[in-house]
């Protein structure tokens, strides 16, 4: 097994990683209460795991083929400007449409300011 | 020289102009100019009467599609001469009369029109030699019947009669057509007398018999013969003038000429025989039978002819045995039915038409027609009276009127055929005289009613709405004209019998060559045989039977009117609207759902059904690439989306989810080495997933389905049945010893397209072409949108 | 023994967009949905790029791109919908 | 590989033939889409799976992968998209007018 | 080479284009849309002249040889269609001058037209299977766009099935070409007849051509017509008449390649099987014509029964039976537009939709009433109009072949057609007429000139019969003969 | 404009960068620009805001913090998803910033919502005021309220 | 409280220059690389889609002022114009050439008339993606 092989293998086991991860917070947006905590699970942790596999992917074309692939740089830059405005927009819409909250939540400063009569609590 | 061509034109060219004329010489009756038209006509057949009697024969031809053997071929023979005088010589008197008889405040130009229509085209039929032309000229003579009868088409006898008469001559025509067909796939010829030179040789072919039943509809619906009769009466509703000519004096015997000219062709055979002489003698019997009970003049007149066309039917019928036996001294005995069907042909166009314009004079005259409001005109119309015995009398077989002679001849054949020794006619053969004298008996009675309850007995002028007046003179001349024929008829027939008929008789019995110079001439008088015993018999009885009706005419009221041939006829037309109604509705539900099923049903039992019939699945997994495990689970993906899909509570639900059909799509495509498609996919899949979202907001969520389980489970066994069926036919194609496709040429794109995306080279240069088409559908459909979304209804208002 | 890797992270991301298939089945709201549907848009980037390391080929580089964009436009358009009823104003009044 | 995607195939069909079957219009469309689905994945079958390379000419080494079903597939993506576009406008349209989406509602006899 | 062939699909699809330009200026794009159509159909017949001369026409998109590229193959079967078609679109645009009113016109109907003939004309000329899957969509589209015109409730509601049944049935046709492609691996139609025949049409090739038959039955409207009354019924009168005129016809088209040029080994099956849902469908198409009161419903029912008539040609198969069908197709599109065009001009004139509800029309317009009369004899059969030739033929092949069912079907259903539009004839043109000299409106001359041509279209394809009969027995050759197909597509150069 | 020039530069290096040719070819670049060219001109009106070259050391700072904090707090939402026992307690807090202007703001937003256990729910009109949702309100807030001085001075770094 | 989409509308300012540039390249590099007019045009408009979606219609309106339906009637006239063009030339319809030209600054370049058919199909997909989004957003409700 020579350097480039090593590398390789690393870069295969990033993305394992990567994809371990990704089941994890799969995982999350199963058991997590409420879909202001799954988002987090999702613009994280998922988006995380595929940066992960795209980094493995990119240093294995390298390696491997001597290619350097700015298609995939281009695709991580992406991923990561835009997971966050995501996980903002769908938590803002959820809010706006008054999905509520997890039971467990303990404290709500937006709920006096977009609905001051309503009552927005009790998840099903 | 003549062209029989030119005389079929001719009704029609003039026909062409009869609108302008009418516009510009509005002040002169038009039927003056168009009476022009038959007589011209009459004069020059006239003229070639010596000629086609010494038996010669005129031809001409215009092609007019001749790859398919249709041309304009016309014959003039003795047969066709006997309807050209006829057609043409009463046509005059019709028109003549007709320009009385019809004011210039009616739409003359149509009328005359059609009347010159009618004309041409029953020309066109006793001319033709082509059979297909024949067939053109006849179906135009249903046209314009149709058309004259719905003359007055605001009434609404007129308008159901019109259709009557159209659906019922129509239908034989087409039967006949069928006919037509058949013998030309035998003869492979559509020339009449080429088929009859020819036929002998196919009297054993299939097609034979079920040629000569087609050709016997078309010439039974025509002629009005039982049970297809029905159609004539209500055709009365036509003005009198149509009644006389067409509907007595020639369009109804163009059924007549048929049998007449196919006779060598179908004649030798005995289901010909007995078809024609049995429908004629019933049709003989039942008109005369039905005409007794008439109140109707024109009625009456209708069954008349009726049962005066199946005397003429039925003596065609007789005749034919000459041709069975073949020539012989015996057998010319035979065609002497013939001869009378010809003789009695004429005669019955004289003495009917005449009737017809008597009837037509007293209707116009009175305003009525019905024999229970009218008597005693004998005094106030002599003229008109005179006519009028006259043709009755004739009709009723009585001397010194022409009928007299043909019934004699009619009473003589079916004497003799009870004789014959074929067909086990000595056996049943007696059928024929009992039926012919009882039918004449209530002929004799009809008869007389006619003459004694319209023009005897006591007036009754207060059921009338005008005075009784003679009819103006003009109104006279034709049924004068035609009461004089039925007379000098009696007195010199064998001018006739040997100018007119005996050419028709060797066109009728081609092989029998000079035989007819051997018929006996027309006598009023041959001593005392059946035939004279026949008619006073007729006479006596009839005359007991006339004093008597009160007292039988109960019996009519047996024939319940829920058993006739109209009420069937009528519920054969109701009866099909509302059973088509039942059955149309019954499968054109309105809904999508069922019309969708009816498509997967066709799928699942005919291609289904033909997939294991013929053995054609097959299916084999050995050459299969290998399967990965992430791929499984991408499989499991989609088919837990797609079933997710089917129990989804809200339309968003199951648009996601088909949005993660379609990225799973991409995966495979990706999978499958089709980045092209992958990227495509990937790109339409969101638009489309964004127009459900845009389409969303114009649109209410669903609700459940209020579906019953029966149903469900149908729809669920529809469903699983197409997926099988799909399913199965594609493992049977991948397993299929499959061609080498035509893809590797595509290899050389680089060097053939300048590409070396091998997809992209194939949608841009080796298909550009449909990727072209492509780009106009999506504009198509951009451009459609945008219509529908711009273009709103405005209530009530623009509705095209 | 790399491709046995691959493979394994192949089928554990796919069973990631497993899961994530059943938290859109589930919901119970939309935004759970579009979260599960951004999920499973970022994992398929994963697997494209995976399976152009075992198939030894760039030509998929792109779909990882699109797949990018378009999730992310999806994302927009779906919460826009759960906000507003719309995805599209004709004016917007901020 | 190809006996497993047929099946898909075929689940798809089933899916799509009982969504078409519903009341609703827009599960009718999903219908309709979820068929297009199914025979874009058909044609791809129907040429063969996994076998080749891509078929980019500079990226790969022959044999190259069956590319014509892929160029059929992609001119019946677009066309498909085009018709999805038109019936979801005809259905809110037809919404509009008629004020129901249901087929049930929408059916009409032929002689009203 | 010969880039004529494909002017019929390109000129309309161009001149539809630049349209969109020309939007706002009505007149312009009436001109300029009838003028397309007066030249197309003048490049037809100098086709159909060429194909007598030189054979059958053949242009390789782009040059690729076949089976390769995509082709256009112009035989006389397909160019007669193109012609006819061509001249009714114009007919009908005449009518939709006066008719289809300025909204309709701003918004795009010339162009919808125009892309609606490429496509027909498309699906007539193509020698490739996928491109016919192409030309039909092209078709539909246009159609989809022209049916909703408008917006009114019925037409929407209606165009819901139509649109549904349509991509139910492109659906069909796709999986049909992937089962064939799978099978024979090629497109070009030419290529596959010549490996049909050499796998000898095997069970698995008959089934798929069943698949096709369903798909181009749905088009036909053979048996499976249920989405014609409801469709043909609502768009506006001018669109109506293309609809009845065009569409089926296409499918006709296909049913007629696909099963003389490639599918026709084994007879018994498919043929019989052709044989057996025309006769149906002339069945259910007489109960139709007589079902309803609707005149709308009543002409679209004759539609049915005419295309069981015409496929019963094409289910004997024999020259005399093709050569019977091609007249008729032909006489059907110019008779069916012209009853579109009447009975539309007929609810516009009374706004009821039964002729129950109608009489006496004949005294506000003679001239329509005696059309609307001509066009019931033609489509009777009765001669010398149009109807009769193909009649004949078609009546004479089934009596060779032996098949008496449908003959007596095909010849009874013409009685049937004759007393369904009688039944209108009677009570709605004849009769006392309701409406009163002040409310007469004669029809405009706009909406006359059109049926007038029709009319004489009718007659003049009857008397003048013997013109086409050179195209129509060479077109027939060629379909009974698929050889010479084959040869002009694969024989190497022209 | 300078801004303008920049993007169409990022457009041309962005063009290369597609294209992945094995060697860098000034034919490219220039390539690049001419589409760079079309599309600022077609869009030109849409560009408002500046574009720092020069502070390219910073920006790759903050790109470094950006990742360090998907990291550390992809791992914090992985220990909470696999702790037995789901023990969080969600809220939504505010939080008042300093920073202005469309980029300082997002950029802020974006390292919140990458920030551990918390997601930027809304932001005030006046555009001064954040709405967070934490995952673990407590802990979470803490850690906001650490770090959010530190991304204000390296995105201010940025862009003033 | 007003909807303050700042950070999605910063955002969108890089992201939809990117997916242009993106969507440029993906046309004009389709002759060898996975592409082409189609996908060009549909990711061409989904950027345009992006800006409607950010904003509104009609401030995008003002900033993009062409009637798409004629974008879309133009792309299709480019596209069936090369067609057509061939005939012109004696040739087959929709016959493609392509040929090598040293260009000055380009060196070798590959120039091919379906590069100009390619735009045709960008224009009308552009053109008609962005009418139907655009028509039925600006649809009344029922
Ligand atoms: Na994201
Ligand atoms: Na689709």
């Amino acid at each position: 097994m020579n350097g480039n092989q090593i590398i390789e293998l690393v870069a295969a086991l990033l993305i394992l990683l990567g994809s371990i991860m990704s089941v994890i917070s799969a995982f999350g947006i199963i058991r997590l209460p409420d879909v202001y905590t799954r988002s987090h699970a999702a613009t994280k942790s998922s988006t995380l795991a595929v940066l992960m596999s795209l980094l493995g992917a990119f240093v294995y074309f390298w390696i491997h083929d001597g290619i350097i692939s700015v298609r995939i740089l281009l695709g991580i830059f992406f991923v990561f400007l835009t997971a966050p405005v995501s996980g903002h927009l769908i938590t803002r819409a959820a809010y706006r449409s008054k999905v509520p909250l997890a039971d467990t939540s303990t404290e709500d400063a937006l709920k006096e300011v977009l609905f001051p009569d309503e009552k927005i609590k009790a998840n099903s | 020289m003549f062209s029989v061509n030119f005389a079929i034109i001719l009704p029609f060219i003039i026909a062409a102009f009869v609108p302008f004329i009418y516009r510009r010489f509005r002040f002169i009756h038009i039927g003056w100019f168009v009476m022009l038209v038959p007589i011209t006509l009459f004069i020059l057949l006239a003229r070639l009467i010596p000629s086609v009697a010494s038996g010669q024969t005129f031809t001409d031809t215009y092609q007019w599609i001749p790859t398919l053997d249709i041309n304009f071929t016309t014959y003039l023979d003795g047969l066709s001469m006997i309807f050209g005088l006829l057609i043409t010589g009463v046509g005059s008197l019709v028109i003549l009369y007709s320009i009385f008889y019809l004011s210039t405040k009616e739409s003359l130009q149509h009328f005359y029109v059609y009347l010159l229509l009618f004309m041409g085209a029953m020309l066109g039929v006793v001319f033709s030699d082509n059979l297909m032309v024949l067939y053109v000229f006849w179906e135009l003579t249903s046209v314009s019947s149709f058309l004259l009868i719905a003359f007055w088409n605001h009434r609404k006898g007129s308008r159901l009669g019109a259709q009557k008469a159209m659906l019922i001559t129509v239908s034989g025509g087409v039967a006949m057509l069928v006919g037509f067909i058949m013998l030309h796939t035998m003869t492979g010829t559509f020339s009449i007398r080429e088929i009859i030179s020819s036929i002998s040789g196919f009297t054993d072919h299939a097609l034979f018999m079920p040629a000569m039943i087609l050709v016997l509809l078309g010439a039974f619906t025509k002629s009005a013969q039982f049970p297809f009769h029905i159609w004539l009466p209500d055709a009365m509703e036509a003005p009198t003038p149509v009644s006389a000519y067409l509907h007595s004096a020639t369009m109804v015997k163009a059924g007549i000429y048929l049998v007449a000219r196919f006779t060598p062709v179908f004649g030798g055979d005995q289901v010909w025989f007995w078809t024609v002489s049995i429908v004629g003698m019933i049709t003989l019997f039942w008109g005369s039978f039905n005409a007794v009970k008439q109140t109707d003049l024109k009625a009456l007149l209708a069954y008349s002819t009726i049962s005066q066309l199946g005397l003429i039917m039925s003596l065609l019928g007789l005749g034919s045995v000459a041709l069975h036996i073949g020539y012989s001294t015996e057998s010319v005995i035979y065609t002497q039915a013939t001869f009378a069907a010809l003789f009695h042909m004429i005669n019955h166009s004289t003495f009917k038409g005449a009737l017809f314009m008597v009837v037509g004079i007293v209707d116009h005259g009175l305003g009525t027609r019905d024999i229970r409001r009218l008597g005693g005109l004998m005094a106030l119309m002599p003229f008109t009276f005179t006519v009028a015995v006259i043709g009755s009398l004739s009709m009723a077989g009585l001397p010194p009127f022409n009928g007299f002679l043909s019934k004699e001849m009619f009473f003589a054949a079916t004497v003799q055929i009870s004789n014959a020794d074929v067909f086990s006619l000595q056996t049943f053969g007696i059928v024929f005289p009992i039926v012919a004298w009882v039918a004449s008996i209530f002929t004799f009675i009809y008869c007389m009613i006619f003459i004694f309850k319209t023009f005897l007995g006591p007036a009754q002028p207060e059921k009338l709405d005008k005075p009784i007046h003679e009819a103006p003179m003009g109104m006279l001349i034709s049924p004068l004209i035609l009461a004089a024929f039925v007379v000098g008829i009696f007195f010199f027939p064998n001018l006739l019998g040997n100018y007119i008929l005996r050419p028709a008789m060797s066109s009728i019995y081609p092989t029998f060559g000079d035989a007819f110079n051997l018929t006996p001439s027309i006598s009023a008088w041959h001593g005392v045989k059946p035939e004279l015993l026949m008619t006073i018999g007729v006479v006596l009885v009839g005359a007991i039977l006339y004093k008597i009706l009160k007292k039988w005419k109960p019996i009519y009221g047996l024939f319940s009117q829920k058993y006739t041939f109209n009420t069937l006829y009528n519920n054969v037309l109701s009866l099909s609207e509302k059973g088509s109604g039942v059955v149309t509705r019954g499968y054109m539900t309105g809904f999508l759902k069922d019309y969708i099923a009816y498509i997967f049903g066709f799928f699942i039992i005919v291609v289904g059904g033909f997939l294991f019939y013929s053995g054609a699945f097959s299916m084999d997994i050995s050459t299969n690439a290998p399967i990965r495990l992430y791929e499984v689970i991408l499989v499991a993906v989609m088919a837990i989306a797609a079933f997710a899909m089917l129990f989804a509570k809200s339309r968003m639900t199951a648009t996601l989810l088909n949005g993660v059909l379609g990225y799973s799509i991409a995966i495979f495509f990706v999978i499958f080495r089709a980045p092209d498609l992958a990227l495509t996919q990937l790109v339409v899949e969101s638009v489309t997933t964004a127009l459900f979202l845009l389409a969303f907001s114009h649109l209410p969520d669903w609700k459940k389905e209020k579906t019953t389980i029966k149903t469900k489970w149908i729809n669920g066994i529809i469903s699983i049945a197409m997926g099988v069926l799909v399913m199965l036919i594609g493992l049977s194609v991948l397993n299929y010893n499959k061609f080498e496709t035509i893809s590797s040429y595509f290899e050389d794109a680089y060097e053939l397209a300048g590409g070396a995306n091998i997809v992209n080279a194939i949608l841009g240069d080796f298909r550009g072409f449909d990727t072209m088409l492509e780009v106009v559908v999506l504009f198509i459909a951009g451009l459609g949108v945008y219509t529908m979304i711009k273009l709103k209804s405005e209530k009530g208002g623009d509705k095209e | 023994m790399i491709e046995k890797i691959l493979f394994t992270a192949l089928a554990l991301f796919a069973i990631s967009i497993l899961i994530a298939l059943y938290r859109i089945i589930k919901g119970p709201t939309t935004p759970d949905r579009a979260v599960a549907l951004d999920m499973i848009g970022v994992n398929l980037i994963s697997v494209i790029a995976i399976v152009s390391i075992v198939l030894k080929t760039k030509a998929f580089l792109e779909a990882i791109l699109i797949l990018g964009i378009l999730a992310f436009i999806s994302t927009i358009a779906i919460s826009k919908y759960v906000e507003r009823g719309v995805i599209i104003e004709r004016k917007s009044d901020n | 590989m190809e006996t497993l995607i047929i099946l898909l195939i075929g689940i798809l069909v089933t899916v799509a033939t009982y969504l078409i079957l519903s009341r609703n219009i827009i599960r009718v469309i999903l219908g309709t889409a979820v068929f297009s689905h199914a025979v874009h994945l058909l044609i791809l079958t129907m040429g063969d799976l996994k076998r080749g390379s891509v078929p980019l000419l500079k990226e790969a080494e022959a044999p190259y992968t069956d590319a014509l079903p892929q160029a059929l597939i992609l001119t019946a993506i677009v066309i498909s998209f085009a018709v999805t576009a038109f019936i979801l406008v005809l259905a809110f349209r037809a919404y509009q007018e008629a004020g129901s989406d249901d087929l049930h509602e929408l059916r009409g006899t032929n002689d009203e | 080479m010969n880039n004529l062939v494909v002017l019929p699909l390109i000129i309309p699809i161009m001149v539809g284009v630049i349209l969109v330009f020309l939007r706002p200026y009505i007149r312009l794009q009436r001109v300029i849309s009838l003028l397309t159509m007066i030249g197309v159909s003048g490049l037809s017949i100098y086709m159909l002249n060429v194909i007598q001369t030189d054979g059958i026409i053949r242009l390789d998109f782009g040059g690729w040889k076949p089976p390769f590229g995509i082709l256009f193959v112009g035989d006389s079967f397909a160019v007669l269609l193109v012609l006819t078609a061509s001249i009714v679109t114009a007919v009908c645009l005449i009518y939709a001058f006066s008719s289809i009113g300025e909204k309709h016109e701003k918004m795009f109907f010339y162009p919808f037209v125009l892309f609606l003939i490429a496509g027909v004309n498309g699906s007539f000329l193509t020698g490739d299977l996928f491109n016919l899957f192409v030309c039909f969509e092209l078709m539909l589209l246009a159609s989809y766009a022209l049916v909703t015109l408008g917006g009114e409730k019925v037409q929407l509601r209606e165009s819901i099935k139509y649109v549904v049944i349509n991509v139910l049935a492109s659906w069909f046709f796709l999986v049909a070409l992937a089962y064939l492609y799978g099978t024979l691996g090629t497109l070009n139609m030419a290529h596959i007849s010549e490996r049909v025949a050499e796998a000898g049409q095997d069970p698995l090739l008959t089934t798929i051509s069943i698949v096709f038959l369903l798909v181009f039955s749905l088009k036909a409207g053979l048996l499976l017509f249920f989405w014609l009354p409801g469709s043909y019924s609502v768009p506006p009168t001018a669109v109506a008449a293309l609809f009845g005129a065009l569409l089926t016809k296409v499918g006709i088209y296909a049913l007629f390649r696909m099963f003389t040029l490639i599918f026709y080994h084994e007879p018994s099956i498919t043929h019989q099987l052709i044989g057996i849902m025309a006769g149906v469908t002339i069945i259910l198409g007489c109960m139709g014509a007589l079902a309803y009161k609707d005149v709308r419903l009543i002409v679209s029912y004759n539609v049915v029964i005419a295309v069981g008539f015409i496929l019963i040609g094409l289910a004997i198969a024999t020259p005399t039976a093709i050569e019977g069908s091609i007249y008729y197709i032909i006489h059907d599109m110019i008779a069916k537009a012209l009853l579109f065009l009447l009975a539309g001009a007929m609810i516009k004139m009374t706004g009821v939709t039964k002729f129950d509800q109608m009489s006496g029309l004949i005294r506000n317009s003679p001239i329509f009433g005696w059309m609307f009369f001509i066009v019931t004899c033609s489509l009777a059969g009765i001669p010398p109009l149009s109807g009769f030739v193909g009649k004949i033929l078609v009546g004479q092949s089934a009596i060779e072949a032996g098949s008496y069912v449908l003959l007596a079907l095909a010849f009874f259903s013409s009685i049937v057609v004759l007393y369904s539009l009688l039944r209108i004839f009677l009570n709605a043109i004849f009769g006392e007429t309701i409406i009163s000299k002040e409310d007469e409106v004669p029809l405009k001359k706009g909406l006359l000139i059109p049926v007038v041509l029709l009319g004489f279209g009718t007659i003049s394809l009857g008397l003048g019969a013997e013109a086409l009969a050179d195209y129509v027995s060479n077109a027939a050759y060629t379909l009974t003969n698929p050889a010479v197909y084959i040869e002009a597509v694969l024989g190497g150069d022209e | 404009m300078p801004a303008q020039f920049l993007l169409n530069l990022f457009i041309a290096f962005l063009w290369m960068l597609l294209k992945d040719e094995d060697e860098l070819r000034i034919s490219t670049f220039i390539g690049g620009f001419l589409v760079g060219i079309v599309i600022i001109f077609l869009m030109h009106r849409f560009f408002g805001s500046q574009f720092y070259l020069r502070r390219l050391f910073s920006i790759i700072n903050l790109l470094f913090i950006f990742n360090w904090e998907l990291i550390l707090s992809s791992i914090l939402i992985i220990k909470q998803i696999l702790s037995p026992k789901l023990d969080i307690k969600p809220g939504i807090f505010t939080y008042k910033t300093e920073l202005q202007g469309d980029w300082e703001l997002t950029v802020l937003a974006m390292l919140l919502t990458l920030t551990p256990g918390s997601v930027v729910l809304e932001v005030n009109p006046d555009g001064d005021i954040f709405y967070i949702h934490a995952m673990d309100i407590e802990k979470s807030k803490a850690d906001v309220l650490r770090s959010i001085g530190k991304f204000e001075r390296a995105i201010l770094e940025v862009t003033r | 409280m007003k909807i303050n989409d700042v950070i999605l509308r910063t955002i969108t300012r890089i992201i939809v220059f990117i997916i242009l540039t993106f969507g440029v390249y993906l046309f004009l590099s389709g002759h060898n690389t996975p592409g082409g007019g189609f996908i060009g045009g549909l990711v061409l408009a989904s950027a345009i889609v992006l800006l409607y979606l950010t904003s509104d219609i009609e401030s995008i309106r003002k900033s993009l002022p062409f009637d798409f339906k004629l974008v879309a009637a133009l792309g299709v006239l480019l596209a069936t114009g090369t067609g057509f063009g061939s005939i012109l030339f004696g040739v087959p319809f929709m016959s493609q050439t392509f040929a090598y030209f040293e260009l000055p600054i380009f060196g070798k370049t590959e120039l091919t008339t379906v590069t100009i058919f390619e735009a045709g199909v960008v224009l009308a997909v552009v053109g008609v993606v962005v009418t139907i989004i655009l028509s039925m957003s600006e649809s009344e409700e029922a």
